[in-house]
């Protein structure tokens, strides 16, 4: 299956970090005007793959071939001016330059006149750029004011620009583009990827396998930093993807519905009239204990804000919350937790870990009091109740001392719900509680969820993918410019259809 | 200019109200001949608070202001007609001076860049060896300046304003022309806010610090220069106290101390408003012994009216 | 790694090793040394200069201490002289603040040291209460002098108007000595000069410019005259006068005598300065130290007159700066008391 | 070696430093290293090292605190004040005082979300303005029968040693307690290195810092005390020039500015590092001229040899 004259070749790539051999003879080719995908599991290797690729870390054996020459990246710069553009799992956009800055970050050179920088000539240049991703927006502005959404496109409209500024081959590493992203911009972008398929080459790496397979020509799979499987799309099916990614058999139950309750316990939350201006208004609902709520709707229907009121990051503007019957204050995040709201933030770098703790100062930072004694830290008791979740959850992790950043991003993520577990909270609010994790790692999330359930713990859940929301949820709300448009059951057997869930959406 | 937004406002209205009470108390202070001396005792602190606002905008500090001040204002004393050296050069020192500066800040940000050590702490080293310098190569006495063409630098006029205010105009000019429509502003604005992420996007984030200090350098070795100009000598005492009212500027006007946040024109009010805090202490016959109370508190009052809270996710 | 360690523990026990012999041997030397506020102003630059060169007409090591404004941070220095001397030492002390004289007298006490004080001195500690190891406090009236030199500016301003005045850091003694005597001239004129603003500059230069400027919008022409608590500050309100081209119509004086402010006296744009004699003090505080330690005289034996007195300051005007200038400045380090004006008198 | 070691042996650095620079001033002079000496110095250090104690923790948050120097002051001047009329309550006055001013800075902090820069600063200005006030604009003195009553535990000595050393070593061993045994101390580097995570997680953010900022201000108004005692006297301007010394040896000591990593102990080393660079200069004899020029370059290699790279992403 080896592509006649590959634009970019991996060959028997090894790279090692103290105690692991993060990459392990990586064989992997990209033909010229070929999308090839890149699939694996957390921790098989695929971040570290990219970083290689763009010149973070140095290949320890093997050698990286590019345009027929071994090359050598310094850095992701150094890459891009060669032709091999990125765009990161996180984002790398400066949120206080504007979009026409950001796009030609590094490359003003392009706008200089008389050693000063021609604003106007390089936002007519960034529209252009814009044009290619079709997103309508003004290169003046300040990215800091624009969505999540919008400033993923800017990054994909920063590697395109690439295209027609260089002589050479142009290969683009997308590297999770669409975690983020809602179908219709999905759509949009895998539009864009195959009119560029025409001048370019395209890495595309995605924790979502349907979305790899109908994107590209031809997929590796990886496990263990090692390249496992490596299929044309047309060969390949989800199912065995999947199971070459976790190297078993997938299980059936995917959203563990076998373990989804039927009845439930004492009403625990009421929502009623809740609005913040601007966002959403009049949201009512009740909730009760081991019920998990699915909230649905595209960027900018008020359930992302929704999900943070409850965290008490957004005080609300209107209505009340009770929980037990009892009305609580949502003003500051605090007053969310003891009320008996846990948080599961969508931004797990910069609000669900603390980088400078352990796994156990992590874990116990909510319920810190129930580990203190007049203050003084229960270290004994602290660590062995660590140590229980920690092998519960199957948390890899050498100790639970470790630092937290050691961790990958699947198992930090079960450290964030683990510590609302140890608090005790009676509704989680899990926004986006998979987002950026492999499907091994959202399978034990999974697994998670329906244990609080189990527990009593009321849930309101915002999905990565409607199909995920579908598969959990009890119930689900779908939210269309800050009001409630549809309500549906979801049990087990009665599941409602993805379309009619978004023709409600929009 | 597109960094002139509704944010930048807020400490002009605090800027205004300001006046407004001072104004109250003491007619005299809306004096055309008031608000000429307002500015011309803003002329230094606006020079030095250009270097400043770059650097703080990149997320780092520079303390030492006051030791490049003074070296280069002993620098700028000994190269013109003085009591002390035989040189005789008129305005060519201030070239002389502002490359002192400069090279200065380079051995600020090549030490704070190469050594990895915090900002913070080379410049205040650098600053004590500053000082030291400068009181070392006098013996601890003042240059004396008998060159009254270069002493024109502060106390001549054109077109009615005393010559320190066009300098410190010129300088906003460039400063604003760096922060808009360089390489290195935009750098600047991209280290303070990811320094991480404007790395990996191909910004030579070593040069740009470097250069920013440098830069720094260059504007502290110019208020050096007209230091020795206003008061008429060198020495090492002579900036005694501008480190912090520097800072306070910066900061009043709104530039945040974590970087990304803020612009030179906002420090430029940020320093209006500290040299009226001071002005009108005098003009309001604040008495002495709470004057620095009563400051403090304006201060507080006025960082908390000029300040967008919405922006300030985390205060440090 | 490992190497480091090694040579560490072999330096240290070459050093202990020999800390016991060296000890022994510079028992025999006595060292001079001045400990002073800063060596970036004039004043104290003239008085290390005059130690020094006390220090090399007898032929003995000399140090420069300095405070920085400081005074944890000058009696720990002071404190490290004294133990690395083994208390073989003279020192002429320009203490930082008054009360620390007495921490710096118990010291030198406790180690056989011998101390001379200038200027600052708690009113209740006296030389003749410590010997022999306080030889002396020597002083100069900052109530008479300012008011001199207050008398010299209500001259300039033709015996009436008001005046604006500068002073030092508030709690200064010297500041506090010099305000008050200020007070008392204009006192004394019945009402013909009145004190308009007084507003303290820390000392500094460039807050006297920022604070005449202020008093420039504030009372115009009212200014007849300005009065500095020393000539950095009044240099600082002549050049804000300048800058409005007022130097040299509203007379301006200082007190310390600086070749800048003798110089603005010169040109007539300052009415005059007290000029001290920092060589004098610096000099001859280490020579009467030294005298005392090496046995020269017996200094507990000496009337109080001369163990707490004053020396000349002298008011510089337009009038006498040609003299002033020509004057012989010399002295004999054996004259101990030649220059004194006189035992201090408290308040 | 493995990482656990090398951690361990990073984190001995700063002690090496001090070493090396011990050992290196005792081969110019050996007198130095004789005990009585050493117990000298340390007691010395101990003003500084109490002033710059309470500060590690809000610096540890990621914020600064630049009062102390005026609580510090502030305190003296009110138990000089205060000592002849009301005995020893006047200590508990004072040290009340320099806890409210903590408390000031951080309502203004929490609730006005200023800056700790600016708002310490400005705090700083009114605590001054209450040091002239409390003590009528002049220094104090405190009367032997005063001072030997109710200061003796600052300046006696107990078995042969200083009871400066004492107090210090039991402030260091207090606040190290607070530091790594209490929920406080683990907050309080959590908000130093992911406030929002802290935030999200239902953490009273404000209260953490409104802690450190008291315990900030009393422990500077401990050092007053102790301060005013060892110079019999009570001054405004007492601590004058100890605010950036108190903030070089926090950070001479391997902590941080940017937050979330140090410790009490690594201030103490940091603070001996300081003491030794400046009394050994005494010593070794440098020139007084060059005194502050080498004070400096050695303070930048200090930083350069004790700052642990490996915890902080980016050095601002």
């Amino acid at each position: 299956m080896t592509a006649v004259n590959p634009v970019l070749e991996l060959r028997n790539v090894t790279k090692e970090f103290p105690g692991v051999r993060a990459l392990d003879c990586v064989n992997i080719h990209v033909g010229r005007n070929e999308v090839v995908g890149l699939i694996g599991e957390n921790g098989a290797g695929k971040s570290t793959l990219v970083k290689t690729l763009a010149g973070i870390h140095r290949i320890d054996e093997g050698e990286l071939i590019f345009e027929g020459e071994p090359k050598s990246f310094r850095s992701p710069r150094d890459a891009f001016n060669h032709g091999l553009a990125m765009v990161f799992q996180e984002q790398s956009i400066i949120q206080t330059l504007t979009v026409a800055e950001n796009i030609f970050l590094g490359r003003e050179r392009e706008f200089l006149r008389f050693g000063v920088i021609d604003k106007r000539a390089m936002n007519a240049a960034a529209k252009v750029e814009l044009a290619k991703v079709h997103l309508d927006c003004d290169p003046a502005q300040k990215c800091a004011r624009l969505d999540f959404a919008a400033r993923q496109m800017v990054e994909i409209a920063k590697a395109l620009s690439l295209d027609g500024r260089l002589d050479g081959d142009v290969v683009i590493l997308l590297d999770e583009p669409t975690s983020v992203l809602e179908r219709r911009e999905i759509d949009l972008l895998f539009g864009i990827i195959r009119e560029l398929k025409a001048k370019a080459s395209i890495i595309f790496i995605s924790h979502r396998l349907d979305e790899v397979l109908e994107v590209s020509d031809r997929v590796y799979v990886l496990r263990d930093g090692a390249v496992v499987h490596e299929t044309t799309s047309s060969d390949a099916s989800i199912t065995g993807l999947h199971e070459h990614m976790v190297g078993r058999q997938l299980d059936h139950q995917y959203y563990r519905e076998n373990k989804q309750r039927a009845a439930f316990g004492n009403p625990v939350l009421s929502v009623r009239d809740l609005s913040i201006d601007d966002e959403f208004s009049n949201l009512s609902f009740e909730l009760a204990e081991g019920e998990i709520l699915g909230l649905a709707g595209v960027v900018g229907s008020g359930r992302e804000a929704f999900a943070r009121c409850l965290g008490g990051l957004l005080p609300p503007s209107g209505g009340e919350v009770l929980i037990d019957g009892k009305p609580v204050r949502l003003n500051r995040p605090h007053q969310a937790v003891n009320s008996g709201f846990g948080f599961v933030p969508s931004e797990r770098k910069s609000e669900g870990i603390v980088t400078g703790l352990s796994v156990a100062e992590n874990m116990t930072l909510a319920a810190g009091e129930r580990f203190s004694r007049l203050g003084f830290i229960r270290f004994e008791k602290e660590r062995t109740e660590c140590q229980s979740w920690i092998d519960r959850l199957q948390i890899r992790t050498p100790s639970s001392k470790t630092p937290m950043q050691s961790l990958s991003g699947g198992n930090q993520q079960k450290v964030v719900l683990s510590k609302w577990q140890i608090f005790g909270s009676k509704v989680a609010v899990l926004d986006h509680p998979t987002r950026g994790i492999d499907v091994g790692a959202k399978e034990d999330v999974y697994e998670l969820i329906r244990e609080m359930a189990d527990q009593g713990v009321a849930i309101v859940l915002l999905g990565d993918t409607l199909e995920e929301v579908i598969g959990l949820s009890n119930r689900i709300l779908v939210l269309r410019d800050g009001e409630v448009s549809a309500s549906f059951d979801a049990p087990v057997g009665g599941k409602p259809d993805q379309l009619d869930l978004i023709s409600k959406m929009v | 200019m597109a960094s002139i937004n509704l944010r930048a406002l807020a400490p002009i209205g605090v800027f205004f109200l300001l006046c407004f009470v001072i104004a109250v108390f003491s007619p005299n202070f809306l004096s055309v001949s008031n608000a000429i001396r307002i500015l011309n005792a803003s002329a230094i602190p606006v020079v030095l608070v250009m270097g400043a606002t770059f650097v703080i905008l990149m997320g780092s500090i520079d303390l030492s202001v006051e030791g490049i001040v003074a070296l280069c204002a002993v620098v700028t004393a000994s190269l013109v007609l003085n009591d002390t050296t035989g040189a005789n050069l008129g305005l060519w020192a201030v070239p002389f001076a502002v490359l002192a500066g400069g090279l200065i800040g380079a051995v600020n940000g090549a030490t704070h860049v190469y050594l990895k050590v915090p900002s913070f702490m080379v410049t205040l080293g650098i600053g004590f060896v500053c000082l030291g310098i400068a009181t070392a190569a006098l013996g601890g006495f003042p240059v004396r300046i008998s060159d009254r063409g270069f002493r024109a630098l502060t106390l001549g006029r054109s077109l009615g304003l005393p010559n320190g205010i066009w300098v410190a105009a010129a300088s906003v000019f460039v400063a604003l022309i760096i922060q808009e429509r360089t390489r290195l502003g935009r750098y600047v604005y991209a280290i303070g806010t990811d320094e991480i992420t404007a790395r990996q996007s191909g910004v030579p984030v070593e040069r740009t610090r470097v250069l920013v200090f440098v830069l720094a350098g260059l504007f502290s070795g110019l208020a050096g220069a007209m230091a020795a100009a206003q008061l008429g000598q060198g020495h090492a005492l002579i900036a005694s106290g501008r480190l912090f009212t520097t800072i306070t500027a910066v900061v009043v006007g709104g530039t945040a101390l974590s970087g990304g946040v803020g612009s030179v024109l906002n420090s430029v009010v940020g320093v209006l408003i500290v040299v009226v805090l001071t002005n009108g202490m005098v003009l309001m016959g604040v008495p002495p012994f709470v004057q620095q109370g009563v400051q403090g508190f304006l201060i507080i009052v006025a960082v908390s009216l000029a300040l967008d809270r919405r922006q300030l996710e985390v205060v440090k | 790694m490992g190497k480091l360690i090694r040579n560490t523990v072999m330096v240290s026990v070459a050093a202990m090793l020999s800390t016991g012999i060296n000890s022994a041997t510079f028992a025999d030397d006595l060292t001079l040394a001045i400990s002073m506020r800063s060596l970036s102003n004039p004043y104290h630059a003239t008085f290390a200069r005059g130690g020094e060169e006390f220090a090399k007409s007898v032929g003995l090591p000399f140090e420069v201490l300095v405070t920085e404004g400081n005074s944890e941070k000058g009696l720990a220095d002071i404190r490290a002289l004294i133990s690395r001397t083994n208390g073989n030492v003279c020192i002429n002390v320009d203490p930082n603040d008054s009360p620390d004289a007495a921490t710096i007298v118990d010291e030198a006490k406790a180690a056989g040291a011998y101390v001379v004080t200038q200027w600052n001195k708690p009113d209740d500690l006296h030389p003749w209460d410590h010997d022999p190891n306080y030889v002396a406090h020597m002083s100069f009236s900052g109530v008479g002098t300012s008011k001199e030199i207050t008398n010299a500016l209500i001259d300039a301003m033709g015996g009436e108007g008001g005046i604006v005045a500068i002073g030092g850091i508030l709690s200064n003694v010297p500041a506090i000595e010099r305000k008050l005597g200020m007070e008392m001239a204009v006192a004394d004129t019945g009402g013909k000069v009145e004190i308009l603003d007084f507003q303290p500059a820390d000392w500094n230069e460039t807050k006297a410019f920022e604070i005449m400027q202020a008093w420039l919008t504030r009372y115009g022409d009212d200014i007849k005259g300005v009065w500095a608590a020393n000539d950095s500050m009044g240099i600082g309100a002549l050049e804000a006068l300048r800058q409005e081209g007022k130097a040299g119509s509203v007379p301006v004086v200082g007190i310390d005598g600086t070749e800048a402010a003798l110089s603005a006296v010169e040109a007539g744009e300052m009415a005059g300065t007290v000029a001290w004699d920092p060589t004098w003090t610096g000099g001859m505080g280490l020579s009467l130290c030294h005298a005392a330690a090496t046995g020269a005289i017996d200094i507990a034996a000496e009337p109080h007159a001369h163990r707490e007195f004053y020396g000349t300051g002298i008011v510089v005007t337009p009038a006498n700066i040609a003299e002033f200038r020509s004057r012989d400045a010399s002295f004999d380090y054996n004259d101990y008391w030649a220059k004194s004006t006189g035992q201090i008198q408290y308040q | 070696m493995t990482e656990k070691q090398k951690e361990l042996l990073r984190n001995l650095v700063p002690i090496f430093t001090l070493l090396i620079l011990v050992f290196g001033i005792a081969a110019y002079e050996p007198g130095f290293l004789r005990p009585a000496n050493l117990i000298t110095v340390t007691a010395d250090t101990m003003t500084l090292f109490l002033m710059a104690s309470g500060a590690t923790l809000v610096i540890m948050l990621g914020s600064i605190d630049l009062s102390i120097q005026a609580i510090a002051s502030m305190t003296s001047c009110i138990v000089a004040a205060m000592l002849p009329i009301f005995g020893g309550t006047a200590l508990l006055f004072a040290l009340a005082a320099g806890a409210t001013a903590g408390v000031l800075s951080g309502l203004v902090v929490n609730y006005l979300r200023i800056p700790s820069f600016v708002a310490t600063l400005a705090i700083g200005g009114i605590m001054t303005s209450v040091a002239f006030w409390a003590s009528d604009e002049r220094s104090i003195y405190i009367s032997d029968a005063d001072k030997s009553a109710w200061l003796n535990w600052a300046t006696g000595t107990t078995g042969g040693m200083d009871n400066e050393v004492l107090v210090g070593l039991a402030v260091l061993a207090g606040l190290s307690a607070i530091l790594s045994l209490t929920r406080f101390g683990r907050l309080v580097r959590a908000v130093g290195s992911q406030e929002r995570a802290v935030v999200a997680s239902g953490i009273n953010v404000n209260r953490v810092k409104f802690l450190a900022f008291v315990i900030s201000g009393f422990m500077a108004g401990l050092a007053g005390l102790v301060m005013a005692a060892r110079l019999g006297s009570g001054s405004p301007t007492l601590a004058s020039e100890f605010l950036l010394p108190a903030i070089a040896c926090i950070i001479v000591g391997g902590t941080a500015i940017t937050g979330g990593v140090g410790s009490i102990w690594k201030t103490f080393v940091g603070a001996l590092i300081i003491a030794v660079v400046r009394i050994g200069m005494t010593f070794v004899g440098v020139t007084v001229f060059a005194q502050q020029i080498v004070f400096g370059l050695v303070l930048v290699l200090a930083v350069a040899m004790t700052i642990d790279r490996t915890k902080v992403a980016v050095v601002k």
